[in-house]
């Protein structure tokens, strides 16, 4: 089962499903999904091909768009599907259902981006310090953090 | 009655700040739950300030026991981007530093273990002989931990004969002393009674809760990245993934020592049939447009990084994900109804690299709503009576050897 | 004379408590490496110590991220009275590879006070011992 | 004239003023030999090869701040280090070193074997106390495992001194050291019961394999987490001290005393110390810190029994002899 027929599969069984699929580097194959259809496209891949660990989850801030991709490997490829929320509604799907591994990345999405995880188990906050501004959202291309001036210890 | 236990996050011997609140009933812990951002630097936003070359040195120091993975991580992942076909000689000397911090950080690992398990003359000894790691790769990088021997397109410096006949008459003396540890892992009693039955993780709670490295192998899934997505020079040498089917602390003790093994196997290999040439090529400042998603194997399981440029200099956004992070949701649901006193015990089998992630854990009391911190120690102190009851019979040993 | 004694026993036999305040814990396994047979602290009387309330030096690694600061600064309270503070490496020292991070105070002087300083990312474990000797010779 | 001797005696010999310098001789012994055993070297630059180590570790203790909890109580936090030094300092009186005739010595009398038995178990006692008033949740358990690890050494041990005082059928150290000089040969009688009063004192003194109260990577400072400056130089005296005693105890016990006057008796006394401490040492070396529960097992299901056997070999030796 290797690369090409996964992605013969793929055109052939769910092409309603998926926007694009493309195969970018050796073992490397990218999905674009809509929103909507990300949980059904997931499970699909991880019935039919074995796609059950999911390495991370890796949110893009690009200008009015996130980008949000779901790294999942098995033991031959590694498939990247990615799906776009617009930056005024960020909302979307927690995968928690079909690979409750993803928890903490989802976490870490909402810290980092702000991005609302719908039905996470679990939505506190993960990885920012307990006293850390509402609504500050750090991996945000546009917040930029003003560093406190340094004060010399003994100097002037 | 509820009982929720929490632990401060200043700790005496090596363990950093984390924090993990659990809910007890009694000895059995019902729930357990995670604070991370102690140790969160923001080293994704500053990566997307720094250029390339200066990124190297970052990620180099996300980590201090797997400095070389990191960094050998993302100059894998940035060669691709600029579609560079490193030096050969290079790839080889990279593995062979790959291999070499894999087996001082599971040579630390040991004497972690044995410390938490209350066997301190064990973890003096296998420090005692890690330093011969230690010493090698401070004669072929200069450093003793960040080794910065990576660049793009290769490795920055050379191994002379000399370096290579140190090495390969060291990894005789590692091999008897490994056996040694292997001998006392198998036969002392108390160690392999307090490790085996711990901490249980079954084949399918680890492949759905995304395990990763030795704790996945060690519930039977033979899943390796040098294996199923060969990087650097992997796919030229001859070693087989370790597993063993235990399911437990013992097991990833056992998987970590085979691993160790194997490594000496590979680091020999790689030093009988090192080819000529140069060490290294010539590299663009500037890289187009493109992303890449590559992965490492660490030596505690899976790393993964996610580079995406934009024709600067300087990378767009750099994801990383450490093992220990992926480990987490698997060390819950090993937590979960598992004894208080075994907690600093599976902590420390995955092995977890606290500024990857970090862990506390802390003793709420639900009825007057007062909370106690106490430090990890303090468990481990809980540890000892709990085990009021158990008495070890000899167990025949799980070590293959 | 007293006051000679009480300093010759102050230089002979410093207490150190190890502090990681969000390190990337490279100079944590400098500093117990320095506790092991080759480098061996005990020679010069230096015995790592658990609680704050033992310890005459704090080693502090790390910059101090936003969560620890508090934490940090309550257990410099706990220590008694004639204290000193190491900052070792170079994080401690400027915040090293992430200064200007968002999440870190940049250096362990922004939040207590440091008598000296350990340069060195990782430092070496001679390094260690050599800072902490010379810190306490350079007591009058 | 008379009372010059037993103060001088209290004050200088075996008592305050030879202990105090001889203890940290010992814990400077002691810390090379466990150095030397890890292939470590060891206190070094402190004195001639780090012999005032000790010493310059008590006197920065006591030129520290002392900081007491102020949720504890006040004065039982700072009276208990000072009970706890002064009840093992007057079980060290009792030890045979110097009075040798048993009409001259004012202080040994028939049954003191039992008093310094209980002496010696006071401090224990004093620790849980110490664990309890210091308000802090760790030493509040680090007490408590001190009083369940009491459970386990404490009748070993008592059966272990019991059996020679049985043979040489007194109650009285000076008379027991006395009867074995004159017969060696029966020291080899209870050597069981030597080995059951070595592991006991182990146990007693809270080092490696049965430092469950305060293991250092376990409760941190167990009883002693709150403790600073000078309370904290008290109990590492006391510490020493207990050593020492518990040393000196076992060397009179089964080793035969130290006959001689002053000078010789000064020699024997820390010859055979010395040699106990040697085999704390290896101990405290080579094994590994067992769990409390492995602790009650070990001593209930091995020591205990053992002590029994003792004296019954004991009991039937001194049936053959008379």
């Amino acid at each position: 089962m290797n690369v090409e027929a996964i992605v013969q599969k793929i055109n052939s069984e769910i092409k309603d499903k998926v926007q694009e699929v493309s195969v970018t580097a050796p073992l490397r194959i990218n999905i674009k999904v809509d929103r909507g259809q990300l949980l059904a496209v997931l499970q699909y891949l991880k019935d039919q091909f074995g796609f059950t660990h999911m390495a991370t989850v890796s949110g893009l801030d690009l200008g009015e768009q996130f980008e949000v991709i779901y790294h999942m490997a098995n033991n031959l490829a590694t498939i990247n599907v990615r799906i776009l929320t617009p930056r005024s509604d960020p909302r979307i799907p927690s995968t928690c259902s079909v690979i409750p591994g993803a928890i903490l990345y989802e976490r870490e999405l909402q810290d980092m981006f702000g991005l609302v995880v719908e039905n996470i188990p679990d939505p506190r906050p993960l990885l920012l310090a307990d006293d850390w501004p509402a609504g500050e959202y750090p991996l945000r291309k546009d917040w930029h953090f003003n560093r406190p001036a340094e004060i010399i210890p003994g100097g002037k | 009655m509820e009982f929720k236990v929490s632990l401060g996050p200043q700790h005496p011997a090596l363990h950093e700040p984390i924090s993990l609140r659990m809910t007890l009933d009694g000895e059995i812990i019902r729930d357990a739950d995670l604070k991370l951002g102690y140790n969160h630097r923001g080293i994704e936003k500053l990566a997307e300030s720094r250029t390339y070359i200066q990124n190297l040195y970052l990620t180099e120091r996300i980590c201090g026991i797997c400095s070389f993975s990191h960094q050998t991580c993302y100059t894998q992942g940035v060669e691709k981007l600029m579609e560079l076909v490193p030096a050969k000689r290079g790839l080889y000397i990279r593995t062979l530093v790959c291999e070499l911090e894999r087996v001082h950080s599971h040579l630390l690992w040991l004497g972690v273990a044995g410390q938490e398990a209350g066997f301190e003359s064990f973890f003096m000894y296998t420090w005692r002989d890690r330093e011969v790691v230690m010493d090698i790769l401070d004669t072929i990088s200069g450093n003793r931990v960040h080794y910065s021997m990576n660049t793009f397109g290769g490795v920055r410096r050379d191994i002379d004969e000399l370096q290579k006949k140190r090495i390969l008459d060291s990894l005789s003396l590692l091999r008897s002393r490994t056996e040694y540890y292997l001998h006392i892992g198998a036969n002392e009693p108390t160690f392999v009674g307090r490790l085996a039955g711990v901490g249980m993780l079954s084949k399918e709670k680890a492949i759905a809760l995304c395990a990763v490295g030795p704790t996945l192998r060690a519930s039977g899934v033979p899943m390796d990245v040098r294996k199923d997505d060969p990087y650097a020079v992997y796919d030229e040498i001859p070693f087989e993934v370790c597993t063993a089917d235990s399911c437990d602390v013992l097991g990833r003790a056992v998987v970590r020592v085979k691993e160790l093994m194997q490594s000496y196997n590979i680091i020999e290999f790689l030093l009988k049939n090192l080819p000529a040439g140069p060490i290294k090529v010539k590299a663009p400042r500037k890289v187009k447009e493109n992303e890449v998603f590559s992965r490492y194997e660490a030596p505690r399981g899976e790393n993964v990084h996610y580079i995406k440029s934009n024709g600067s200099d300087k990378p767009e956004r750099l994801k990383v994900r450490a093992p220990t992070l992926a480990n987490y949701p698997a060390t819950i649901a090993m937590l979960k109804n598992g004894f208080i006193a075994d907690i600093p015990l599976i902590f420390a089998a995955i092995d977890p690299c606290i500024c990857c992630a970090e862990r506390l854990v802390q003793l709420d009391n639900p009825r007057n709503g007062e909370s106690k911190v106490i430090t990890f120690s303090q468990l481990r102190a809980m540890a000892n009576q709990r085990y009021k009851n158990v008495n070890f019979k000899k167990k025949e040993s799980l070590w293959p050897f | 004379m007293i006051e000679r004694l009480v300093h010759w026993s102050r230089v002979k036999s410093p207490w150190v408590l190890h502090l990681n305040t969000g390190a990337c814990n490279a100079c944590d396994i400098e500093i117990l490496a320095a506790l092991m047979p080759r480098f061996d602290l005990e020679r010069f009387g230096i015995l790592l110590k658990g609680t704050p309330r033992h310890a005459d030096v704090i080693i502090c690694t790390g910059p101090v991220t936003r969560q620890n600061r508090d934490r940090v600064v309550r257990i410099y309270e706990q220590v008694p009275d004639p204290k000193f503070v190491v900052a070792v490496g170079a994080c401690a020292m400027s915040g090293c590879v992430y200064r200007g991070a968002y999440n870190t105070c940049g250096s362990l002087d922004q939040v207590i006070p440091v008598n000296a300083y350990i340069p060195g990312c990782p430092i070496r474990p001679d390094a260690l011992i050599d800072g902490v000797v010379k810190l306490l010779n350079s007591l009058k | 004239m008379a009372i010059l001797k037993p103060i001088l005696y209290i004050l200088v010999y075996p008592g305050l003023l030879f202990l105090l310098v001889y203890s940290t001789f010992c814990e400077w012994f002691d810390r090379k030999l466990y150095a030397r055993m890890q292939n470590r070297i060891g206190p070094l630059h402190t004195g001639r090869s780090g012999i005032l180590q000790p010493l310059a570790d008590i006197i920065k203790l006591f030129a520290k701040e002392d900081i007491v909890p102020e949720k504890a109580d006040k004065h039982m936090f700072t009276a208990l280090p000072v009970f706890a030094l002064a009840f093992v300092c007057t079980a060290a009186l009792y030890l045979p070193v110097w009075h040798y005739s048993a009409a001259s010595s004012a202080i040994s009398f028939s049954g003191d074997l039992i008093v310094v038995a209980y002496l010696l178990t006071l401090p224990t006692l004093i620790f849980f106390l110490a664990g309890w008033h210091s308000t802090n949740y760790f030493s509040a358990i680090g007490g408590v495992r001190v009083l369940t690890m009491l459970f386990g050494y404490e009748i070993p041990l008592l059966l272990a001194l019991l059996s020679p005082a049985v043979l040489a059928g007194s109650w009285r150290i000076l008379e027991i050291a006395v009867f074995f000089q004159n017969k060696p040969l029966l020291l080899l009688v209870n050597s069981i019961g030597f080995f059951i009063a070595l592991i006991a004192l182990q146990a007693k003194l809270e080092r490696v394999p049965f430092d469950i109260p305060h293991a250092e990577t376990e409760i941190i400072g167990g009883q002693f987490t709150e403790y600073s400056g000078k309370k904290l130089a008290f109990f590492r005296l006391l510490g020493d001290i207990e050593m020492v005693v518990g040393a000196g105890l076992i060397a009179a016990v089964f080793m035969g005393g130290f006959p001689g006057g002053v000078f010789w008796g000064l020699v024997h006394f820390v010859v055979k110390t010395c040699f106990v401490i040697f085999l704390l040492a290896a101990m405290r070396a080579a094994t590994s810190r067992i769990r409390i529960d492995q602790m009650i097992n070990f001593s209930w299901r091995w020591l205990a029994p053992l002590a029994v056997l003792q004296l019954f070999i004991v009991i039937i030796i001194k049936g053959m002899r008379s």
